[in-house]
C-alpha cells in the first residue's frame, strides 16, 4: 500500500455500518446480562469471573470493531503488547498485600463465607447516615481478582 | 524528508516571540530545556550547600547569609528541623524532576536527536512547544511551593505517607508534580514518534547512533512509568484534600489525637507505586548520559565502538528489566521478605546490562588513538566514576548486606556516584562536545580543564567519605547527626565532605562563565570541529530551521573511523563516497 | 560508647557476624573489581593514547562473513554459529559472566539462606523475651508483657498524656504491663521477639550494634528477632524520616545478665500504677 | 501540521504520526487507569468491610449511564464513517450525537454525585466510597476533556479550510480512538465498582 501520510489512502479501515449496528447491539445485551447477572448476588468468586468475563468481552468488542485493532498495523499491535505487559506488572504490588495480610493489625474478619449463608451480619454502623442498609462485612475477598486493567484499550 | 507547511528559507520572518520565545523548533526549544534545567540545577545545589552547613556544624547560625531567613525557617540563623527537612526533600525533587532530566531528556534529546537522525524537526512541533510551556509552570510552581504557608514539602523526595499526609507543603508540590508529569509525557509521545517515523533515508535501526538509542528507551520508560506516579499522586492530593485514606490506616495518634479518617489505607501501596516510577526515573536519569558518552569515545578514540549490537541489546534490556526491580528499595519497609528474594533476584540480573554497557565502552578504548580534549576527560572520567556507583550498589542491592545499609550515608553515597560523577559529569562533557553545534563557537579549553579537574576532584571528595559514614551507621536525613552517639565517631568526615561540596562550588563558577561568554565571543568554529561522523555534523552549526538543506541519505553505520584506504580518518553517514 | 569508629562498629548480636561476612565479602569483591578494571583502563589510556602516524586499528567486524567457520566440536552446540560471529564482542564480556556468576554464587549460597534466618523466620513466643515497641512521633514506647506474659488489644480513644499507648488498665491482661518510654532492656545470650508497630507515621528501628533495622508501619505489626551476645550498653535511632524530631529520636538499649534483667524488671513492676477504677480520661484533668 | 511526502519510505512505519501518537497516549493511559485498578484490588482486599453495589450505589442510574456511553461510542464511529465518505452533513449529525450523548453522561454523573453528597456520603466516608469517587471522578475529567476534541473537531468541520485539509480524517479517527478508550474504562469500571 502507498505509504503516504494522508489517513485515507493507507488506512483502508474502510467503515463498515452494519457491523458496527451489530456491535451496538451486542454490547447493549451483554450491559443487561452483568447487571442481571449481579442481581443474583452469587458468591464472591464466581460473581467476579463471571463479571470480568463479560466486560473483558465488552472491551473486546468495542477495540477489536470500533478501534479498528482488527486490521490495524503490526506496530500498534506490538506497542498494545508491550503495555500489557508492563501493567501486566503493576501484580505485584496486590502479591506483596496477599503475603503481608498477617501482619496488619486491621484486619479482615475471618468470615470466610457469603453475608447471606448464615454469618450474622452485625451491623457496622456507617460514619455517615448512609441510606443503604448498613453494609453487610464482605466476606474474606476470594482469590486474587485477575487483573482487570483494560488490556486493550 | 520536506519541510514546515512555511517551506524553506523563504519562509516569512517570524516577530522575536515566535521565533526565540513561543517557538516551535526543536532546536530552540532544546536551548530553553538547557538553560531553565541549568539554573534548577543551580538552585537545588545550592540548596544543598544550606544542607552541608547545617550537617557539618549542626546548631551553628549560617554565616552570612543566615540572618536573610524568616524566623521560623531559620531563627537567628540556626537551621530549624522542618526546614532542613524542607531543604532536603526540595534538593531531591529539583535535581532529578527539574535538573537532570530536562537537561538529559529535554535539552539534548530535543536538540541532538532530531539531528542525528536525519529529520527537520520533531514530529509534532507544536506539541514539543507545548511540553516545555508545561514543564516551566511546573518547575515555577515547584519553586512556589517555598513561599506557601508552612513551608515547601517536608518529608523526602520519594514523599511517603502518612509523613507526607499530615506534613505541610505536599499539595502544591504534587501539583507541580502532575505538570511536570504532562509535560514529560509528550516529550515521550513526541520522541517515540519522532524515532521511529522521521528517519532519514537509510537509517536503518542499526544505523542509528547509540545516543539515539538511549533518548529511545528512555523514551519508552518515561511513557510507561510516569503514569502509575501520577496516579499515585492524585490519590495523595485526595487522602490530603478530600481526606480519603488511600494511604492512611485506622486508628492512627498523631501528636495524640485520634486521626479522624475512614482508616483502611495502605501506606506500603505508596511504596509500591513511586518506586514502580522512581526506578525507571533513575534509568532516565543514566541512559541519555550513557548515549552523550558512548558518542564522545566513539569520536575520540577514533574508531568505532566495541560491540554496538550488544549495547544496543544491554539498553533495551535495561529498559525492560527497570520495570521489575523497584522493590529493592523497599527490602525493610514491611514489604513481604519472600518478596524480597524476588526483587534481589531481579536486581542481580539488571547490573548484567550496566555492567556490559560499561565493559563495551572500556573495551572500545583498545586499539584507539585516543585524543585528550575536554568532553573525551568527562566522558573517560565517567567509566571509573560511574563503576565505583554501580559496584556500591551490590551491598545495598543484596538483601542482607541492605538489612545493615539500608537508609545510610552508604546509600546517599551510591546513588550520588551515579547520578552526580555519572549523569551530570556525562552532561556536562556534552556542553563541551555539541557546543560548536549550537552556537558556531568553541568553548575556551584552559577553562574547561580548570573546570574538569576541580569538579571530579571535588565531587569525589564530597562522596567518597559517605561510604565510611554508611558503614558506621549514620542514618541519612538526620537534621542533628550529633544527637546519636554512633554517629559522633564519623562527624569528621561530614566537614571534610562540606569542605569539598563549597570546593565543588567554587569550581562551577568558570564553567558558568565558560558557557555564557563563548556563546558570543567564543573562538569561531568550523562545521565539524571535532571530525565527527554522525549526521548532526553534517548540517552548518548552528543549524538553519529545517536543519538540513538537502535530506541527507544514510549510508553506513554510525562511527565509520579509521577505514583502511581513505584519506581523512573519518567516513561521515552521509557521505555517498 | 568506644564502640564507634569509622567502620561497623562492635557486632553484639548473634547474626551480625553473618552480615559483617557479607559486608566484607563483597567490600573485597568490589576493591578486587575496581582494581583489576583500574589497571586495564590505564593500560589501555597510557598504550593506545594519539600519536602521529599510528591510526586507531579497526577492529573490523563490520560485515562478518555469513558463515562463520564453526570449529567442528563446538559446532553442535544451538547458538554456535550465533556464538562465533559475535565472538569478538562476547569475548569482551568475561569478566562481566565471572562476576556474574560470583553473585549467583553469593545470592544462593549466602544471601537466601541468612535472609530466611532474619527476616522471614521468628523464634517461638513461648522461649523467648517478648517486648512491644510501639514508635511514635519522636519516641519508643516500650512494653513488656509483664508476668502474665500476655498484652491485651490497645484502644485509640483511650490515648492521653500519660497513656500513649491507650492502655486499658482494667483489662486483666493488660493490669501487669509495663510501659517503659525509650528505655529497652534484653538479657544477654536469649532469644528476643520484638512487635514492631507504629502509631503514626513509618519510623525504623535500628540498632547499629544488633545490625538490626526494620520499618515501623503504622497499620502493622511487624515482628522481628534479635539475640544479643555481648552486654553493654547501645542506641536505638530512627532510620526512616519522621518529621522534624526525625534525628532527636534515639532510645538506650542495655543488654544484662538474666539476673539484672529479671531485677529490673521488677523495679518497674513496682514502678507500675496500681489499676485504675476506669475513669474516663477527661475527668484527670 | 507538517505534510510529509514519503521520501523515507524505507525507513517510515506505514502509520500516520497522528495515530502513532494517539496509541502511545493510549498506551499512558492504560497505565494510570491500570494503577488505578490495582489500588481499588490492593484496598478491597485489605478493607476490613467493602459494602456490595447495589447498596451502596443506584445500579439502574449507572446502567442507563453505560448504555449512554456505549451509544456514544457508536455514533463517534459512525461520525467516522461520514468523514470517511466526506459526506460533511452525516458528520456533523453524528458528531452532534456523541456529544448529546456525553453531556448526557456528565448530566446522570451530576444527578449521582448529588445525590450521595446531599445523603452526606463523601470520599472521606469510607474506603469504598474513596475509591467510588476518584476513579469515577478522573473518568469524568477524561470524559470532558473528550467532549473538548469532540466539540473542537465539529467547530472544524464548518471552517472549509479545515474539512478539506488531508489530515482531518486522521484527527476524528485519533478522537474516535481516545473515546472508544474512555468507554472500555468504564466498561471495566462499571461491573467494578456498582456490581461486584
Amino acid at each position: 500500500m502507498a505509504k503516504s501520510n494522508d489517513a485515507r489512502a493507507h488506512d483502508d479501515h474502510r467503515p463498515d455500518v452494519r457491523k458496527y449496528m451489530l456491535v451496538f447491539g451486542a454490547l447493549l445485551v451483554l450491559t443487561c446480562v452483568t447487571v442481571v447477572i449481579s442481581k443474583f448476588h452469587l458468591p464472591r468468586p464466581q460473581a467476579i469471573t463471571l463479571g470480568l468475563l463479560v466486560a473483558v468481552v465488552k472491551a473486546g468488542l468495542v477495540a477489536a470493531v470500533f478501534m479498528h485493532l482488527w486490521g490495524e498495523q503490526k506496530l500498534v499491535h506490538k506497542v498494545l503488547y508491550v503495555v500489557a505487559f508492563f501493567a501486566a506488572i503493576l501484580i505485584l504490588p496486590l502479591l506483596d498485600l496477599r503475603m503481608v495480610v498477617s501482619r496488619i493489625t486491621e484486619r479482615m474478619p475471618v468470615a470466610d463465607q457469603h453475608p447471606d449463608e448464615g454469618a450474622a451480619p452485625e451491623a457496622k454502623p456507617e460514619a455517615a447516615p448512609a441510606p443503604a442498609p448498613a453494609s453487610a462485612p464482605a466476606p474474606k475477598p476470594a482469590k486474587k481478582r485477575a487483573k482487570s486493567a483494560p488490556k486493550n484499550g | 524528508m520536506s519541510h514546515d507547511s512555511h517551506g524553506h528559507g523563504g519562509h516569512h520572518e517570524l516577530s522575536f516571540a515566535r521565533k526565540y520565545v513561543f517557538s516551535v523548533d526543536h532546536k530552540v526549544i532544546g536551548l530553553q530545556y538547557m538553560i531553565t534545567s541549568m539554573i534548577f540545577l543551580l538552585f537545588g545545589f545550592g540548596l544543598m550547600l544550606l544542607m552541608r552547613w547545617q550537617l557539618a556544624f549542626p546548631g551553628q547560625a549560617i554565616p552570612f547569609i543566615g540572618r536573610l531567613f524568616p524566623a521560623d525557617l531559620a531563627p537567628n540563623g540556626v537551621m530549624s528541623g522542618e526546614f532542613y527537612n524542607t531543604l532536603g526533600a526540595m534538593h531531591g525533587t529539583i535535581m532529578v524532576f527539574l535538573g537532570v532530566v530536562p537537561l538529559a531528556v529535554g535539552a539534548y534529546g530535543n536538540y541532538i536527536m532530531p539531528l542525528q537522525i536525519g529529520a527537520p524537526d520533531m514530529a509534532f512541533p507544536r506539541l514539543n512547544m507545548m511540553s516545555y510551556w508545561v514543564f516551566l509552570p511546573g518547575g515555577l510552581l515547584m519553586l512556589g511551593s517555598f513561599l506557601m504557608p508552612g513551608g515547601a514539602a517536608q518529608s523526602g523526595w520519594t514523599s511517603y505517607p502518612p509523613l507526607s499526609i499530615i506534613n505541610p507543603g505536599q499539595t502544591v508540590w504534587i501539583l507541580a508534580m502532575v505538570l511536570l508529569i504532562t509535560s514529560s509525557l509528550l516529550g515521550a509521545i513526541n520522541f517515540i514518534v519522532t524515532t521511529i517515523n522521521l528517519r532519514a533515508p537509510g537509517m536503518t535501526l542499526d544505523r542509528l547512533p547509540v545516543f539515539c538509542w538511549a533518548q529511545f528507551v528512555t523514551a519508552i520508560l518515561l511513557l510507561l512509568a510516569f503514569p502509575p506516579l501520577e496516579a499515585a499522586a492524585i490519590l495523595q492530593l485526595m487522602d490530603r484534600v478530600a481526606h480519603t485514606s488511600f494511604y492512611m490506616p485506622k486508628d492512627l495518634i498523631i501528636l495524640g489525637t485520634h486521626y479522624a479518617g475512614s482508616g483502611g489505607g495502605q501506606p506500603l501501596l505508596w511504596q509500591h507505586l513511586f518506586w514502580f516510577l522512581a526506578h525507571p526515573e533513575v534509568y532516565v536519569l543514566v541512559l541519555p548520559p550513557m548515549g552523550i558518552v558512548s558518542e564522545i569515545i566513539a569520536n575520540n578514540t577514533r574508531k568505532p565502538l566495541h560491540g554496538y549490537k550488544t549495547m544496543v541489546v544491554s539498553m533495551l534490556f535495561l529498559g525492560v528489566m527497570s520495570f521489575l526491580v523497584w522493590a529493592h528499595h523497599m527490602f525493610l519497609s514491611g514489604m513481604s521478605p519472600a518478596l524480597g528474594n524476588f526483587f534481589l533476584v531481579t536486581t542481580m540480573i539488571i547490573s548484567v546490562p550496566s555492567v556490559a554497557i560499561l565493559t563495551c565502552l572500556i573495551f572500545s578504548l583498545k586499539g584507539a588513538s585516543i585524543r585528550y580534549n575536554v568532553p573525551m576527560l568527562f566522558a573517560l572520567a565517567f567509566l571509573p566514576l560511574f563503576g565505583i556507583g554501580g559496584l556500591t550498589g551490590l551491598p545495598l542491592g543484596l538483601t542482607v548486606t541492605d538489612i545493615y545499609l539500608h537508609d545510610t550515608y552508604y546509600v546517599i553515597g551510591h546513588f550520588h556516584f551515579v547520578v552526580v560523577t555519572g549523569s551530570i559529569i556525562a552532561l556536562l562533557g556534552g556542553t563541551y562536545y555539541w557546543f560548536p553545534k549550537w552556537f558556531g563557537r568553541r568553548m575556551n579549553d584552559k577553562l574547561g580543564l580548570i573546570h574538569f579537574w576541580g569538579s571530579v576532584i571535588c565531587m569525589c571528595g564530597i562522596f567518597l567519605p559517605m561510604f565510611p559514614m554508611g558503614l558506621a551507621g549514620a542514618s541519612r536525613r538526620l537534621y542533628d547527626p550529633t544527637a546519636q552517639m554512633h554517629n559522633m565517631g564519623v562527624q569528621g568526615l561530614n566537614v571534610v565532605s562540606t569542605y569539598f561540596a563549597y570546593g565543588l562550588a567554587l569550581f562551577q563558577l568558570p564553567y558558568i562563565w565558560n558557557f555564557f561568554h563563548s556563546m558570543f565571543r567564543g573562538e569561531k568554529s568550523v562545521e565539524n570541529p571535532w571530525q565527527a561522523t554522525t549526521l548532526e555534523w553534517a548540517c552548518p552549526s548552528p543549524p538553519p530551521h529545517g536543519n538540513f538543506e538537502k535530506t541527507p541519505r544514510v549510508y553506513r553505520g554510525p562511527y565509520e573511523y579509521s577505514v583502511p584506504g581513505r584519506k581523512t580518518d573519518y567516513w561521515p553517514q552521509s557521505d555517498p563516497a | 560508647m568506644n564502640n564507634y569508629g569509622w567502620g561497623l562498629p562492635v557486632a553484639a548480636s548473634t547474626y551480625a557476624g553473618q552480615i559483617d561476612f557479607g559486608i566484607w565479602l563483597i567490600h573485597i569483591a568490589m576493591f578486587a573489581i575496581f582494581i583489576l578494571w583500574g589497571i586495564f583502563f590505564t593500560y589501555l589510556l597510557i598504550r593506545y593514547r594519539r600519536r602521529d602516524g599510528v591510526p586507531a586499528e579497526r577492529e573490523d567486524h563490520g560485515e562478518t562473513p555469513a558463515k562463520i567457520a564453526v570449529p567442528d566440536a563446538a559446532s553442535k552446540f544451538p547458538f554456535a554459529q550465533l556464538l562465533y560471529k559475535h565472538s569478538s564482542e562476547l569475548k569482551s564480556l568475561i569478566p562481566d559472566i565471572l562476576v556474574m556468576a560470583f553473585e549467583v554464587g553469593l545470592i544462593v549460597f549466602y544471601a537466601f539462606p541468612v535472609w530466611g534466618r532474619i527476616k522471614m523466620s521468628t523464634p517461638d513466643p513461648k522461649d523467648a523475651v517478648v517486648v512491644e515497641v510501639t514508635a511514635e512521633q519522636f519516641g519508643w514506647n516500650i512494653r513488656y508483657p509483664g508476668p502474665d506474659g500476655k498484652f491485651s488489644p490497645l484502644k485509640p480513644e483511650l490515648v492521653h498524656f500519660n497513656n500513649p499507648l491507650g492502655l486499658d488498665r482494667t483489662d486483666p491482661d493488660a493490669a501487669d504491663d509495663i510501659v517503659v518510654a525509650n528505655e529497652l532492656h534484653m538479657p544477654v545470650d536469649t532469644k528476643v521477639l520484638i512487635k514492631l508497630r507504629s502509631q503514626d507515621v513509618i519510623h525504623d528501628f535500628f540498632v547499629p550494634e544488633f545490625r538490626i533495622k526494620q520499618d515501623a508501619m503504622p497499620g502493622m505489626e511487624i515482628p522481628m528477632w534479635v539475640e544479643p551476645n555481648r552486654i553493654g550498653h547501645y542506641e536505638l535511632a530512627c532510620a526512616q524520616l519522621c518529621g522534624f524530631g526525625h534525628s532527636l529520636m534515639r532510645g538506650d538499649v542495655y543488654v544484662e545478665s538474666r539476673e539484672d534483667f529479671d531485677k529490673w524488671l521488677k523495679s518497674r513492676a513496682a514502678a507500675t500504677p496500681a489499676p485504675p477504677k476506669p475513669s474516663k480520661p477527661s475527668e484527670d484533668f | 501540521m507538517t505534510t510529509i511526502t514519503m521520501d523515507n519510505a524505507d525507513t517510515h512505519s506505514g502509520i500516520t504520526n497522528a495515530k502513532l501518537g494517539v496509541w502511545l497516549f493510549l498506551a499512558s493511559e492504560v497505565m494510570l487507569f491500570a494503577t488505578l485498578f490495582t489500588t481499588y484490588i490492593v484496598l478491597r482486599m485489605g478493607a476490613t468491610s467493602w459494602p456490595w453495589g447495589w447498596d451502596a450505589l443506584n445500579v439502574p442510574l449507572a446502567t442507563l449511564n453505560t448504555a449512554i456511553l456505549i451509544s456514544s461510542s457508536v455514533t463517534i464511529v459512525m461520525a467516522y464513517a461520514k468523514a470517511y465518505d466526506k459526506n460533511v452533513g452525516g458528520f456533523r449529525f453524528w458528531m452532534l450525537m456523541t456529544l448529546l450523548l456525553s453531556f448526557g453522561f456528565l448530566v446522570v454523573k451530576a444527578f449521582e454525585y448529588g445525590h450521595e453528597f446531599a445523603l452526606g456520603i463523601g470520599p472521606s466516608t469510607s474506603v469504598f466510597y474513596a475509591v467510588y469517587f476518584t476513579m469515577t471522578g478522573l473518568h469524568g475529567i477524561h470524559i470532558i476533556g473528550g467532549i473538548i476534541v469532540n466539540s473542537a473537531l465539529l467547530y472544524m468541520s464548518y471552517c472549509q479550510e479545515d474539512w478539506e485539509h488531508p489530515l482531518f480524517l486522521g484527527r476524528v479517527e485519533g478522537a474516535g480512538l481516545y473515546w472508544h478508550f474512555v468507554d472500555i474504562v468504564w466498561i471495566f469500571l462499571f461491573p467494578a465498582l456498582y456490581l461486584l
